[in-house]
């Protein structure tokens, strides 16, 4: 795609201009629906029909509705508070949540950027948001807030080391760190991922239990940086009333929850392309017409949804957790087995 | 409001609407009367009743109604229940932390009027239109949660009158 | 245990205070006892092998008569699954009851509402303050002189 | 070095937050997440039921008991009615016994049913409360077929009851019961044995058996101590005593005994035995008036009596004082959450955050009965 542009428009400029015109249209559509999505599918799991008067009875304009009137939202600056962090922080956690999109392969003929540090990339930026996060609850002048602030921050840290330990896993296997490279790598069907070992001759069998349990930890605590249920403490509604956007009206709250939603795309995408394949098609070449550059789009999409679906379940079904058994569980169990995991495949490699 | 104050700031005020001015009406009418977000906040028995209307079998989600926590975050506030002068003052501040454009729905007997505590009621203000602004009234003890839902199409119907030309004056 | 059996053993372990049980119908029987010895008493009844009224049930503030308030207890014991009340009456102008909340724990707040509503002062009360009305409100309500204030802070109360 | 200083955050909690049950202020003393502190403070609803008593007529008082605790204002007049009766000496028709037991009953699950539906979402999980409040609705469907309200009934009059049950109401009454059993088993799948939930409840809050007696503890809190009392078994009102059914208690299964847990489990066993007692009494109603005679004018003699009973909150007692006129000479409520609340202070120093809202919602206030 990239030399197809250069080919086009003959400059190289325009050509990064054009680029992640279809992320932001992605980012945007996405995570605007995606908020209609979780309203339809609590709305089925609680047998109840959900906004259904705008936009027939499926309400795919409820969305727009509220965007528009979100925009009419008077902007309000809570009473000391501090006024450039407070209208800044929405923006920083937003955009730290789109740089992340940058590096997500689609396909293979459009990336953001193809970076050969891609995934390091990744886990770099999208901490970004926790600065925001922090700005946002300190500037707010409101305890809840800062209460949800700390929590944050406390949170995203830690959750921070099983990530990276459990992708480490992959960038072993696969001896690179580009996003596009992992995809390339699991070509040839289902059995070549790397929640199956990744492609590889019979001794791989050996491995898979231990791939699995990595994705696993991998998505558990990416829900933890997405703030999701059941590790949605930074927000949690019951006890601290809505966290870090406590304070924040109209467009501003608009962000954050822009953030929330478009983030819980990005790590889906990271959980599919180091373990679920990428864009690669399940049945590898055997079917020609399901691996053409378009299709895979489209495969890279239907597993990303996959992943925030059950995210969404997730949400509706279980209770939330409390501040301290979240670090239990990120410090005695995830990291712990984790590093486990890490040890065996080292060893494996090595043997 | 945040488009709106801006007009008020800049441009003079409109003697009556145009065509631009209507249509741009009937849309940010049509968004604001379908995107009410209410008050997670109840006060007496009638919260209960809302509580009702809002789960399963009646299922306020279908107008666009969702409960948020936040005072910042919200578009209509119900007065769900009776008014004691101990909550009066904390009434008048939520409506005061709402941004606008902010309605008012006063549901049950007792936010209206005071319902069946009128005379004796040494604690109990009156009805709530003595602190804060009311759009509609929903009378009833409690009232039922078809009721109320009537109360949210009759504020509907109120929004859909709105104006920006009628605002600015 | 029998109230008069109750009362008999009262009388034996206090001289004096302990007034006689009244029992004729539709009354629960009660037994009035002097303001002083109020506290003594509970903690007889508390502590006692025979009896073991372990669970203040209720205590409420009432306005007796034209010039006497009375605090009312009511006892239950879990183990003997028994019950007793107790009627403490205070004049008007000097309405000041032994607090018994370190003998039930339950008493601290059923005092504090009385205090607030009925405007008996509880001595030795750890946090003697008002309960369900406002911190700036004048007067006791259940009084039966008691005038609602035709304004709270701004507000008009009558209708 | 300079010395860093510290101080400990006070944050209220309240009177507008959506744990807090309705209109209660917290106001928490915190370390970090921990709670050093909790001063609640209450009266946000206080709406003068006491003086009201005073100025109205006896039967006239019955629509303000049921706006005390409003969740279950079936149980609420059946307190006062039985006091009533007690100080009139009026026997009442069997067959509005049965009915009272079976309205009590009803009135029971469905306020267990809000109380375990809101201590799911205090927990974080909105479902549960959704699917309790739809089944919920079928109970409101057998109230609004008898007496043609949802919440506030005003049905159980003095001597008798308002009206008479309709014809089909045993009928439903058993399609109900059909219909209900297997929903306490999805709630236990869904919410009582979730691993996270146990984790949220389990060891926290916990009220020995001791301190839950001696500050006047009621009701599934007091039960979920350990404490095998209730009303209707120890001091049988109505005709309880003709029934069989079991007084649920806690056994500290998940944790220590008294815990959230245990309140929360003694609450799902309820709504069994609950369904239990209603099995045996629907089939036996017997035929008859649903009215005593009682003079048009109630006018009690001179007297006083405390009536109490057990309602899913605990144990809720009027006394009453006569005066031989027709308006009450003082009506004190005893109200099972108000003594329930007193005791959160000394349940939440040293948890977190969190577990205050947990701790809280174990107790299932409702302000209205609090604050009266």
């Amino acid at each position: 795609m990239d030399k197809f542009l250069l080919d086009t428009f003959g400059n190289e400029l325009i050509k990064d201009l054009i680029i992640p015109i279809p992320l932001f249209a992605f980012v945007v559509v996405f995570a605007l629906y995606a908020v209609l999505a979780e309203r339809k599918i609590s709305a089925f799991m609680q047998n109840r029909p959900g906004p259904n008067r705008v936009g027939g009875r499926t309400g795919v304009l409820q969305v727009v509705a509220d965007a528009l009137k979100l925009l009419q939202k008077e902007m309000v600056l809570p009473f000391r508070a501090d006024k450039l962090l407070y209208n800044v922080a929405p923006f920083v956690v937003f955009t730290g949540t789109l740089l992340g999109y940058a590096i997500i392969p689609f396909s293979s003929i459009y990336v953001g950027v193809d970076l050969n540090i891609g995934l390091f990339y990744f886990f770099a930026v999208t901490s970004i948001s926790v600065i925001g996060m922090l700005m946002g609850g300190w500037a707010s002048n409101n305890k809840y807030s800062l209460y949800g602030s700390m929590r944050s921050v406390a949170q995203i840290v830690s959750y921070e080391i099983p990530t990276a330990l459990a992708a480490l896993n992959v960038v072993m296997l696969a001896g690179t760190l580009s996003m596009q490279k992992f995809s390339e790598l699991q070509a040839g069907g289902i059995q070549n991922w790397f929640v199956m070992g990744g492609p590889g001759g019979l001794s791989k069998v050996i491995i898979i239990p231990f791939m699995v349990a990595a994705a696993l930890i991998l998505f558990i605590s990416t829900l933890a940086e997405a703030n999701r249920t059941p590790f949605d403490i930074v927000e949690a509604d019951s006890e601290i009333v809505a966290g870090v956007h406590l304070e924040y009206a109209g467009m501003q709250m608009v962000m954050f929850m822009f953030a929330e939603y478009a983030q819980m795309f990005a790590v889906s995408g990271v959980l599919v392309t180091l373990f679920f394949g990428g864009w690669q098609s399940p049945f590898g070449d055997a079917i020609p017409f399901l691996n053409t550059p378009w299709m895979q789009f489209a495969w890279f999409i239907g597993k990303g949804l996959f992943f925030v679906f059950v995210m969404i379940w997730l949400r509706w079904t279980l209770p939330r957790l409390r501040v301290d058994q979240l670090m239990h569980l990120c410090w005695k169990y995830l990291i712990p087995i984790s590093l486990v995991i890490i040890f065996v495949i080292g060893f494996y490699l090595v043997v | 409001m945040g488009i709106l104050n801006k007009l008020d700031a800049h441009i003079e005020p409109f003697e009556s609407g145009n065509i631009l001015i209507t249509s741009a009406d009937k849309l940010l009418n049509w968004s604001r009367l379908n995107s009410m977000w209410q008050m997670f906040f109840g006060l007496a028995c009638c919260a209960i009743e809302m509580m009702a209307t809002s789960a399963s079998h009646y299922d306020l989600d279908r107008f666009g109604i969702i409960p948020r926590p936040s005072p910042r975050h919200i578009d209509i506030i119900l007065i769900s229940g009776t008014v004691t002068l101990k909550m009066a003052t904390r009434i008048k501040r939520l409506w005061e932390q709402m941004p606008e454009p902010k309605y008012c729905i006063s549901m049950g007997s007792c936010a209206n009027c005071g319902g069946p505590y009128w005379e004796h009621g040494y604690h109990v203000l009156k009805g709530v239109d003595r602190i804060i602004p009311v759009d509609v009234y929903v009378p009833g003890c409690p009232p039922r949660p078809e009721a109320l839902l009537e109360g949210l199409i009759k504020l509907q119907e109120k929004i859909r009158t709105q104006s920006l030309a009628k605002k600015v004056n | 245990m029998d109230i008069k059996e109750i009362q008999e053993l009262l009388k034996s372990a206090f001289d004096e205070g302990i007034g006689e049980p009244v029992t004729d119908k539709p009354v629960d029987p009660y037994i009035t006892v002097e303001t002083g010895k109020i506290h003594a008493v509970c903690l007889f009844l508390r502590d006692e092998e025979r009896l073991q009224f372990d669970y203040l049930s209720c205590l409420s503030g009432v306005d007796y008569d034209k010039d006497n308030l009375a605090s009312v207890y009511h006892l239950y014991s879990f183990a003997l699954n028994h019950k007793i009340v107790l009627k403490v009456i205070v004049p008007k102008s000097n309405p000041i009851v032994p607090s018994v909340y370190d003998i039930w724990a339950a008493a601290e707040w059923h005092e504090r509402e009385s205090y607030d509503l009925m405007g008996i002062v509880y001595e030795n009360h750890p946090d003697l303050r008002r309960i369900l009305l406002p911190e700036d409100w004048e007067g006791h309500p259940l009084r039966k002189d008691f005038k609602v204030p035709e304004f709270y802070n701004g507000m008009k109360i009558p209708y | 070095m300079a010395e860093i200083r510290t101080e400990e955050m006070i944050l209220n909690m309240g009177p507008q937050h959506p744990s807090t049950h309705g209109v209660l202020r917290l106001q928490l003393t915190l370390e970090g997440e921990i709670v050093i502190d909790v001063k609640p403070y209450i009266g946000y609803l206080h709406r003068c039921f006491e003086k009201h008593c005073e100025a109205m007529t006896y039967p006239q008082v019955i629509p303000y008991t049921d706006r005390m605790d409003y969740v279950n204002s079936m149980s609420n007049e059946l307190s006062y009615v039985i006091g009533m009766e007690k100080l009139l000496g009026i026997e009442v028709p069997e067959r509005v016994e049965y009915i009272r037991v079976i309205m009590s009953e009803l009135q029971r699950i469905a306020s267990h049913l809000i109380a375990i539906g809101t201590y799911g979402n205090d927990a974080g999980a909105f479902t549960p409360f959704l699917y309790c409040m739809a089944t919920r609705e079928r109970v409101l469907e057998l109230f609004e077929i008898t007496c043609g309200a949802r919440l506030l009934y005003n049905y159980f009059w003095i001597g008798g009851l308002s009206h008479d049950i309709p014809s089909n109401f045993q009928q439903k009454v058993k399609e109900f019961i059909k219909f209900f059993k297997p929903k306490i088993t999805e709630l236990n799948n869904l919410l009582s044995f979730n691993k996270i939930f146990i984790e949220r409840t389990a060891n926290i809050g916990i009220l020995p058996a001791d301190y839950a007696i001696n500050a006047g503890a009621c009701g599934p809190t007091l039960r979920g101590s350990g404490i095998k009392f209730d009303l209707r078994k120890n001091e049988p009102y109505s005709i309880y005593n003709k029934f069989d059914f079991d007084i649920p208690i806690g056994q500290g299964l998940k944790g220590t005994l008294g815990d959230c847990w245990d309140r929360y489990m003694v609450r799902i066993h309820e709504l069994e035995e609950s369904v239990k007692i209603i099995e045996q009494a629907i089939d036996n109603i017997p035929e008859g008036d649903v009215q005593a005679q009682v003079p048009k004018r109630v006018k009690p003699p001179v007297g006083e009596v405390y009536a109490r009973t057990e309602t899913p909150k605990g144990e809720l007692g009027y006394y009453i004082i006569s005066d031989g006129s027709l308006n009450p000479f003082r009506i004190k409520a005893r109200s099972p959450s108000f003594c329930n609340l007193s005791m959160i202070r000394a349940l939440s120093k040293g948890y977190m955050i969190a577990d205050v809202v947990m701790t809280l919602g174990s107790f299932d206030i409702v302000l209205g009965c609090i604050d009266r």
